[in-house]
């Protein structure tokens, strides 16, 4: 055998080690000498790979903005990298740490393998395996059982899941609730107030001039952080003619905050004075239509919110004021935007009204460069929008119900309330032995390990559905999911099994599995026209189309609302704090593991924390002069004590720390979620103060006041940040800045 | 300032085996309690092959820390053999005669443990021998000789096959005295070493050439050897690392190191030997004022590195000394640098008195080399530390036990190498010790009698 | 001509949301940085995104830069590298071959932009994340150096389809990962020395294009263009800039394996 | 072995210093001898040397008024006049402190010759006095003063003229046993000014212990103000003009590369005071073998300290550093720079590393003059380039200097400058006997032959004080 035969035959073989650079593939085995495969190239060997066929399939994930665009690369049945979608409108090809992280979710240590049967005590965590057969028929005697008295709790729903979610509560006679972060419940809230829209709103950043955002943590995760970041770009680029200008309003410098080109502090939960303020200023500077004005506030004397009036209980100078009006009024076309911790007060409601309606004295209501809002769903009936979700206020009675019984089986999916509501509701409790818990959860976490039955059921890229994000990108959207690998685990379809529960239950439902009946409902878009997808008739070949293309959207539907005056904003109101503490304590949901509930994934656990940088845990954010005046620094143990209890946090000395707010970030303190997050930090929601917001309801967990105290111990935060604060040296700026224009 | 003392030719031989002949409960104790460290070195070493260089202090941007460190000091105490059997000798210094070969041996078993370090320090040491040393060409790769990591290996065991040679060279003499006088194994192992050594003219002649060839070539290797240890630094841009001083600031803060550590040995040759008749005061003395001489020329470019750093005020550069001269713990070790290596010895050798009490040089030499292991910290490790003007990367580094384990290792692996060394061969040069009796002669002037020597002119 | 692959990073667009480090991550198979590698300060972040502070509260901004390897023209980590790991491709990339690579950590020590990371611990994965590892880039053991690599297995993939097309690579036809998934599209990724590839444009319009650590004359192929300060902080907020007397360093508890 | 060279004979080497020979009484008188007979040519060159000093002083004045007071490098040649001066004239001194470190003996007849070049001292004084106002202040600009008072005229000027009068204390109390002895023997009436200072030393055991001290502590301050001295000339004339230099070798190269030209100096003088000096018998093959092995090593440290001045920069290649290399070495003073190089390095060491050249006289005057015309090469290189236009507070060099070469004027200062100090040294012959009659006298008394087995061997005597 010659040698050049032999090493074709090594190379042929894929022995593992064999580098093939400087020679191209279409010249192999030409002869020539110098092309000659080499075990080892002499010098250059830049990396050692190999060539395979690897394959990108469009699907969606409703985790973010109740849809997002997705394409996966899989090499060889495995799902390799998640990328956004380039034709799907929200994502245009873009993707979060969170989307790039759902391989992780797919293929993680700890997912349930199984079905779980409980063994011992609940709440012990102890469960045994069962087979799927046995499975079913526990659930279907269990559903059964709890024909009438059946509570299902999900996370936001919208699409054929909902579809299915009503059609299985319809035949169960059961009630749905949503478990959803609670300040959105409120921004809902203040979109029926002051827009009469039951949907998210879309904001036209590229268009607009001036940006002034009231704590809305907009490009992190708040509603719909990729498309809102698209936006930014195309703000920030001067798509709109020049670049926008972004102011940002709150208490805290955020991730998101820190993009601004001014941070003006302002005390926790008065954004609605503020924007009050703005309007009094505007109005009566001339600078807007003052008759609009009347109406837009109809009833609220604005004169009582003169800078002056509210500067001081604003923290802020009158003159901040009036400056910040004169620049939201000067540049057109403007955008006022509020969500995340402002509307978490027991005046969210108030605050978000009021900022919102400030649009409407600017005119960019419906406007190009201004809030755009949702139409509704394509086809309302199969395809539902996304509701909102249950408020703390509304969780109580269905908490009181489980607890005396009136709740016979309790169904969980995507939502872990145990750990997300505050423990004063009691619900882990209330799950007592009269009640049969049945979770359809990947991971053991705190509610799932209450469960009597765990039914383990697909991942993002394992299923189908349909989904109708909420904001959508300002026309009709709807987004399909397909399996992209074949399920890792023995899990089934959560929307399969519901459906599967709904007959039992006596229901009858059109479709017999979740895919026939996402067929189903693309082959009624293409019956119902428009859309984007032209010229194909054969239904196959449509939804082969919608496959390829990720989703059906119909960009020349853009939703007509008219920008109608508001229904009466809510009534003003300051801020109400709990507790007597000398510090407002704020939680803050991060760009990486938000509320929480993606804390299972070691990518996200990673990710720093914009500006901290902090990882896998929880500390507090204290100003740098304010750990001075405690005698702390960064690593060293405080205690905060609030009404409800007491934690021992790290301290993170931050400069841009308000000195009287203390910081906490959400995401930790799972006692179970997997070996990346169980036991591993604090939850705030564990020791904030449980006060809702006065209207809605919903939990208002910015309204806690806390006192701090030096423990005397220590630890190494874990952070990216080197030793020292990352100030730049003067001459050397890392980061070169220039002045606007 | 030699004095002459006559001492009969075979009380020197007998004296000066004693350590190969006897172990005195000095050395039963050296060898039990080194033993033990060396152990832990060994467990330490092998911990981190097992798990990596995770099991160090070591981070990002601090890739570089406390076996460097140690590299640089063991290479420096390396250099107090060729200074004083190389230069002291072509310079005919007399004093230098009790001191050669342990300087020698030092020279050797520090060179050794130097370069351990470095080898252990990288991430695969298992192919570091493989990679750096060209022995095998056929698959063509060679190591890139523009890395100071190359010219490293290369000056570095130059120097170590010169210093071998040279001890040999000078001890065949001592060997053919052994050979003559032992039985068993000892006596096969010396014959063959012997190389036949019959004390002939012409055989002392060839042994005397080559020694002194050996010594010229070697100064050469002395410079570059040190230089480009301080290149491995100097060739990269860190601030502070990439000055032109550091090259000869380098090899004189070498001998100061090296040359003191020679004082510490042969306080410890008195005391653990007996060679009280051997190595007296005078050899002190004489030490002692190349020692301030050296001392002097040390702190000079010392002073320049510091000056010359801040002298441009780039603040890249300041960052580094800011921290240097700021904080904890390189303000105890500036201290320790400018106290121990210089403040405090100098002015105690300045005086002939002090540098005849055997103790009081003791502890100076100790204090010196404590000083210089401070030093080569202060310069390595903040340079890293505070690397260019990425202050979100600044760093601290600390040592983790494992390094200090090993480190602690090596301070006991010279000595206990050195003591295996003296049961094998003697530890002062028997030849050079008589040799010398016959070239101190006396002077007379007037009534006083001075110590003088043989000269050629 | 032969490529010159280059990025512009407009800072004024990041936003410092780090979905480049995370998709960096899942493509070039890079290790989970545990708390562990956190807490001793050796997480491995090919591209990663810096925080620096200016001011002090009330007047106070927090500024991101993302630093992906600058792939130098004329890098200071290649010649100090014993045994050619650290080496220059002809398409001016730099590139670590891990065969090679000894640890000696000299590059590291030589490279100011302190991208490249070490493997201080063997690389570990629960055998259900090994699914997700991107075959096409090699698992670094422990011991050896690592960094960005322009997502070398992309380049190859692009040229090699290109080729078998019979044409040269196009602009757009491949991008880094870190581009791919960067929603500003602060990050734009192409070929230098193709005038009409985006960032070649970029380059040669921009009034705000810098290179960091230009000085030093190793002519990164990554361009960043400056931030925009419309709103700068008065004059004489305090704490404007780093000041050794003004900070004691945190003295943490060390966690050392 | 007899060698000629220029057509002047020269004499063989005599083996030994015959002066060791000699008894005191012979010593005393040769010493005294020297003292009072200069012959015509001493007259002559004198005269000359004299001339050259005034031309080049009017050429001093005549370029400063032609060109103007105000610009830098309309002085770039009187820089290097006093840099070059400050290297040799200034470091000869310095010669002397090793060989009385080492307490060798072949130093006893050069040490005289060392010093007295401390007698040119003036000269250097006065020409740093004129450049002074020359140099910035330290505002803006690079500086090793971290801003202290009047720094750097202040500083500067204290060590350059505290140099020079440490470098004349040295001589005088040096020579104090000398002029006693001139004292004493000349009654003619003869005995100059100088003598009558050293009326106070009658050669007690206290004053000799105090003239030893004396000696031995002023020689080794003189060597540590040299260097210092050296080193902020290097920093405050030479770095600090040219933008992002900052090479901490430098200081140290300029320093090492001014002890050999002293040693030059020496090597020259004694070669001279051999064929003309009448001083045969005391300088032997002993003394040129010594001085050559120091010529030797600090060639060899010259090479080592401009290696490392330049490999740094040609590593770290930086646009400034490769600037900073290409000014100093390769694009606009090469070939000062090659001149340098090849006549203070490569001639010593490819000459002296013969011990044949080595002995001889005649390999290191050779090596030796060479020397001294390539220091000057170097000084030009190195002072030039400082005082070439450029913007000096900028923080790193952004383009290449213009190139400053030497017209007629700037030669005229310079070797007006040279002859002046050489003028003063041939007066200061005049008043102080070299070599020195009492450390000879010393010398002889410490040494002896003695039957050694087979052979006759001298023994050198090291007394312990």
């Amino acid at each position: 055998m010659r040698r050049r035969d032999f090493l074709k035959l090594v190379a042929a073989s894929g022995a593992g080690a064999v580098v093939f650079t400087g020679c191209d593939l279409s010249q192999f085995g030409d002869g020539d000498p110098k092309r000659e495969f080499q075990i080892q190239s002499a010098v250059d060997n830049p990396q050692d790979f190999a060539l395979g066929r690897d394959l990108w399939y469009a699907t969606a994930y409703p985790g973010i903005a109740g849809g997002s665009g997705l394409i996966v690369r899989v090499y060889e049945g495995r799902a390799k990298k998640v990328d956004g979608n380039p034709d799907y409108p929200l994502n245009m090809g873009r993707s979060t740490a969170l989307e790039q992280s759902l391989v992780q979710e797919l293929y993680h240590p700890d997912r349930i393998g199984g079905p779980l049967k409980l063994k011992g005590d609940r709440g012990s965590g102890s469960f045994s395996a069962l087979s799927w057969g046995d499975a079913q028929n526990e659930f279907n005697s269990m559903i059964t059982a709890g024909k009438g008295s059946t509570l299902l709790i999900t996370g936001p729903v919208s699409g054929s899941e909902a579809a299915v979610v009503d059609q299985f509560t319809k035949a169960i006679g059961g009630q749905h609730v949503t478990y959803e972060p609670e300040e959105r419940i409120v921004l809902r809230e203040a979109m029926r107030r002051v827009f009469g829209s039951e949907h998210l709103p879309a904001f036209d950043l590229g268009n607009a001039q001036f940006l002034l955002n009231f704590g809305a943590e907009f490009l992190n995760d708040w509603i719909s952080p990729v498309h809102l970041s698209i936006g930014y770009g195309a703000f920030r680029a001067g798509v709109g003619g020049k670049r926008g200008r972004y102011w940002h309003v709150g208490p805290q410098l955020s991730a998101t905050a820190a993009n601004a080109d001014k941070w003006v502090y302002i005390n926790p939960g008065t954004e609605g004075l503020v924007a009050l303020s703005l309007a009094q200023v505007m109005t009566s500077q001339g600078l807007v239509d003052k008759g609009a004005a009347s109406s837009i506030y109809n009833g609220i004397s604005l004169d009582d919110y003169a800078p002056d009036k509210v500067a001081s209980k604003a923290g802020i100078s009158a003159d901040q004021i009036t400056e910040m009006a004169k620049a939201f009024a000067g540049a057109k076309p403007a955008i006022a935007m509020a969500g995340t911790s402002a509307a978490a007060h027991t005046n969210g409601l108030f605050n978000l009204t009021a900022v919102y309606a400030l649009n409407y004295l600017v005119g960019s209501v419906g406007a190009k460069g201004g809030v755009m809002l949702n139409p509704d769903s394509p086809l309302p009936d199969v395809l539902p929008n996304m509701t909102g979700g249950t408020s703390y206020r509304d969780w109580k009675p269905i908490v009181d119900k489980i607890k005396s019984g009136g709740t016979k089986l309790v169904l969980v999916h995507d939502a872990n309330p145990v750990y997300g509501l505050p423990p004063a509701i009691g619900l882990k409790d209330a799950l007592g032995a009269g009640t049969k818990v049945v979770s359809f959860s990947n991971f053991l976490d705190e509610t799932t390990t209450q469960a009597d039955l765990v039914l383990p059921t697909l991942v993002t890229l394992e299923d189908w559905g349909l989904h109708v994000p909420d904001p959508g990108p300002g026309y009709p959207t709807v987004a399909l999911q397909q399996p992209v690998v074949k399920p890792f685990v023995d899990a089934k379809s959560f929307v399969d099994l519901l459906i599967g529960a709904a007959t039992t239950a006596g229901g009858s439902l059109p479709w017999k599995t979740n895919e026939e009946l996402v067929r189903t409902v693309v082959g009624q878009l293409q019956q119902a026209g428009g859309g984007n997808i032209t010229g194909v008739d054969d239904p196959k070949e449509y939804f082969v189309t919608v496959q390829g293309q990720g989703g059906w959207w119909d960009s020349n539907k853009a939703a007509s609302a008219a920008p109608t005056a508001p229904a009466k904003p809510t009534n003003a109101a300051e801020p109400k704090f709990d507790g007597n503490g000398e510090y407002y304590l704020l939680p803050y949901p991060t760009n990486s593991l938000s509320y929480g509930e993606n804390s299972h994934l070691p990518w996200l656990q990673a990710l720093p924390e914009p500006i901290s940088t902090n990882v896998w845990s929880t500390w507090v954010d204290v100003n740098t002069s304010t750990a001075k005046k405690l005698g702390v620094e960064t690593g060293d143990i405080v205690k905060l004590t609030t009404s409800t209890g007491s934690v021992e946090v790290a301290v993170y000395m931050n400069p841009s720390a308000p000195t009287d707010v203390l910081l906490v970030p959400f995401g930790q303190g799972h006692v179970i979620f997997s070996r990346y997050a169980e036991k591993r930090g604090e939850n705030p929601f564990a020791f904030i103060a449980a006060q809702t917001e006065a209207e809605t309801g919903a939990l208002a967990w910015a309204a806690t006041k806390v006192s701090i105290k030096k423990a005397n111990k220590k630890v190494r935060v874990p952070r990216l940040e080197g030793s020292v604060p990352a100030y730049q040296l003067e001459e050397f700026p890392i980061i070169e800045v220039e002045a606007a224009e | 300032m030699q004095e002459r003392r006559n001492l009969p030719q075979m009380e020197v031989i007998q004296e000066l085996l004693l350590p190969v002949t006897r172990t005195t409960m000095w050395m039963w104790i050296g060898f039990i309690v080194l033993g033990t460290i060396l152990a832990a070195f060994a467990f330490a070493v092998a911990w981190m092959f097992y798990w990596g260089i995770g099991v160090t202090g070591l981070n990002r941007p601090g890739m570089w820390g406390f076996m460097i460190v140690d590299f640089v000091f063991w290479i420096g105490i390396s250099h107090a053999g060729v200074m004083i059997s190389a230069i002291l000798r072509l310079t005919q210094a007399e004093w230098r005669r009790p001191v050669t070969r342990a300087a020698e041996v030092m020279t050797m078993f520090s060179l050794m443990t130097a370069m351990t370090l470095p080898f252990i320090h990288t991430g695969r040491p298992w192919r570091t021998a493989y990679w750096v040393f060209p022995y095998d060409f056929w698959r063509g790769i060679f190591p890139d000789v523009r890395s100071a990591l190359v010219m490293d290996p290369s000056a570095v065991f130059t120097y170590l096959t010169g210093t071998i040679l040279f001890i040999y060279i000078t001890t065949v003499p001592d060997i053919a005295t052994l050979r003559d006088r032992s039985t068993g194994w000892r006596k096969g192992l010396y014959r063959v070493l012997a190389l036949g050594w019959q004390n002939d003219e012409r055989q002392w002649m060839i042994q005397a050439a080559t020694g002194f060839l050996l010594a010229a070539l070697m100064l050469s290797i002395f410079v570059s050897v040190h230089s480009i240890v301080s290149w491995d630094f100097s060739f990269s841009l860190d601030p502070v690392w990439h000055t032109s001083v550091w090259a000869p600031y380098f090899v004189i803060g070498a001998v100061h190191s090296g040359v003191s550590a020679a004082v510490t040995l042969m306080v410890l040759m008195r005391w653990m030997f007996g060679f009280d008749k051997y190595i007296r005061e005078e050899h002190f003395d004489a030490i002692g004022r190349l020692l301030v001489v050296v001392a002097t020329a040390w702190v000079f470019f010392f002073m320049l590195d510091v000056f010359f750093a801040l002298f441009n005020q780039d603040p890249r550069e300041t960052a580094v000394m800011k921290m240097r001269f700021e904080q904890w713990p390189y303000t105890l070790m500036l201290v320790l640098i400018f106290v121990f290596g210089y403040f405090i010895p100098v002015p105690i050798w300045m005086f002939r008195k002090f540098r005849r009490n055997i103790k009081l040089m003791f502890w100076t030499s100790i204090m010196v080399n404590i000083g210089m292991w401070s030093e080569r910290y202060w310069l390595v490790v903040p340079g890293l530390e505070r690397k260019y003007e990425w202050t979100f990367d600044w760093n601290f580094y600390r040592p983790g036990i494992v390094e200090i384990t090993i480190i602690l290792g090596t301070f006991a692996l010279v000595p206990f190498l050195f003591m295996c060394f003296s049961k094998i061969f003697p530890p002062v040069s028997i030849w050079e010790e008589k040799e010398g009796q016959n070239f101190l002669q006396e002077i007379k002037v007037g009534k006083a009698s001075i110590p003088a020597i043989v000269r050629e002119f | 001509m032969a490529h010159r692959w280059g990025m512009t990073i407009d800072l004024d667009l990041c936003t410092g949301c780090q979905a480049c480090v995370v998709a960096c991550q899942a493509e070039n198979n890079i290790p989970i940085n545990t708390e562990e590698n956190f807490q001793q300060r050796r997480a491995i972040e090919w591209i990663r995104v810096e925080r620096y502070w200016e001011g002090e509260f009330p007047n106070v901004k927090a500024r991101y830069i993302p630093v992906p390897c600058m792939m130098c023209e004329n890098a200071p980590c290649e010649p100090v590298c014993p045994v050619y790991a650290s080496y220059h491709t002809d398409q001016g990339l730099n590139f670590q071959v891990y065969n090679r690579c000894i640890g000696t950590r000299y590059c590291s020590v030589n490279c100011h932009w302190h991208v490249r990371f070490f493997n201080f611990w063997e690389p570990k994965w629960p055998d259900s994340l090994k699914q997700q590892l991107n075959p096409l880039v090699a698992v670094r053991s422990r011991g050896v150096m690592e960094k960005c690599s322009f997502c070398i297995q992309r380049i190859d993939h692009a040229e090699q389809s290109a080729q078998l097309q019979g044409r040269d690579v196009k602009d757009g036809d491949f991008t880094t990962a870190c581009a791919q998934a960067c929603p500003t599209r602060a990050i734009v990724f192409g070929d230098l020395n193709n005038a009409d590839s985006e960032v070649a444009k970029t380059v040669a319009s921009t009034k705000r294009g810098y290179q960091l650590l230009a000085d030093l004359g190793t002519n990164p192929a990554v361009v960043y263009l400056k931030k925009i300060d419309a709103d700068p902080l008065p004059e004489d907020s305090k704490h404007k800039y780093f000041d050794s007397s003004q900070y004691t360093r945190v003295k943490e508890t060390v966690a050392v394996g | 072995m007899a060698t000629v060279t220029g057509g002047h004979h020269v004499p063989e080497p005599s083996p030994v210093t015959r002066a060791w020979d000699y008894t005191p009484g012979q010593l005393v008188r040769d010493g005294l001898q020297r003292l009072r007979a200069k012959g015509q040519w001493y007259r002559i060159s004198l005269i000359i040397l004299a001339i050259l000093t005034v031309i080049g002083i009017i050429a001093l004045i005549v370029q400063a008024i032609a060109s103007g007071w105000g610009d830098r490098e309309n002085w770039g040649y009187v820089a290097v006049a006093f840099g070059y001066i400050m290297s040799t004239v200034a470091a000869a001194p310095c010669v002397c402190v090793a060989g009385r470190l080492t307490r060798a003996h072949w130093r006893r007849p050069i040490d005289r010759i060392s010093e007295i070049w401390a007698a040119a001292m003036i000269v250097p004084a006065i020409l740093f006095l004129l450049l002074m106002w020359t140099v910035p202040n330290t505002h803006g600009r690079p500086t090793i003063w971290f801003g202290w008072w009047a720094a750097p005229y202040l500083w500067d000027a204290i060590l350059v003229l505290g140099l020079a009068f440490t470098g004349y204390a040295l001589l005088y109390v040096s020579s104090i046993p000398d002029l006693a002895i001139a004292r004493a023997q000349i009654e003619d009436g003869s005995a100059n000014w100088l003598t009558r200072k050293a009326e106070g030393f009658f050669g007690t055991q206290s004053q000799w212990r105090v003239i030893e001290r004396a000696v031995a502590y002023l020689g080794a301050f003189y060597v540590v103000m040299y260097i210092g001295t050296m080193t902020v000339i290097a920093a405050d004339f030479i770095m600090s003009l040219i933008p992002g230099y900052k090479s901490a070798i430098f200081p140290a190269y300029f320093a090492i590369s001014g002890f050999g030209g002293g040693v030059a100096v020496v090597v020259v003088t004694a070669s001279i005071m051999r064929l003309w000096g009448g001083a045969e018998d005391y300088l032997g093959r002993e003394q040129f073998f010594a001085l050559a092995k120091i010529q030797l090593a600090l060639g060899l440290l010259f090479a080592y300290f401009i290696w490392t001045d330049f490999v740094i920069p040609w590593y770290g290649r930086m646009p400034w550093e490769i600037l900073q290399i290409r000014l100093l070495y390769f694009d606009s003073y090469l070939w000062y720079f090659v001149a340098a190089f090849a006549l203070c390095f490569i001639s010593p060491l490819v000459l002296l590393m013969w011990t044949k050249l080595r002995r001889g006289r005649v390999g290191p005057f050779i090596v030796s003059s060479g020397v001294l015309i390539g220091l000057l090469a170097d000084r030009i290189r190195l002072f030039s380039s400082a005082f070439s236009d450029k913007d000096i507070t900028e923080d790193r060099l952004h383009a290449l200097p213009p190139v400053l070469h030497p017209g007629v004027l700037d030669w005229l200062i310079v070797i007006g400058a040279i002859a002046a100090c050489i003028a003063l040294v041939m007066l200061a012959m005049r008043l102080i006997p070299v070599p020195s009659i009492w450390e000879m006298t010393e010398g002889t008394r410490l040494r002896a032959r003695r039957r050694f087995h087979n052979v006759e061997v001298t023994i050198i005597g090291k007394p312990d004080y």
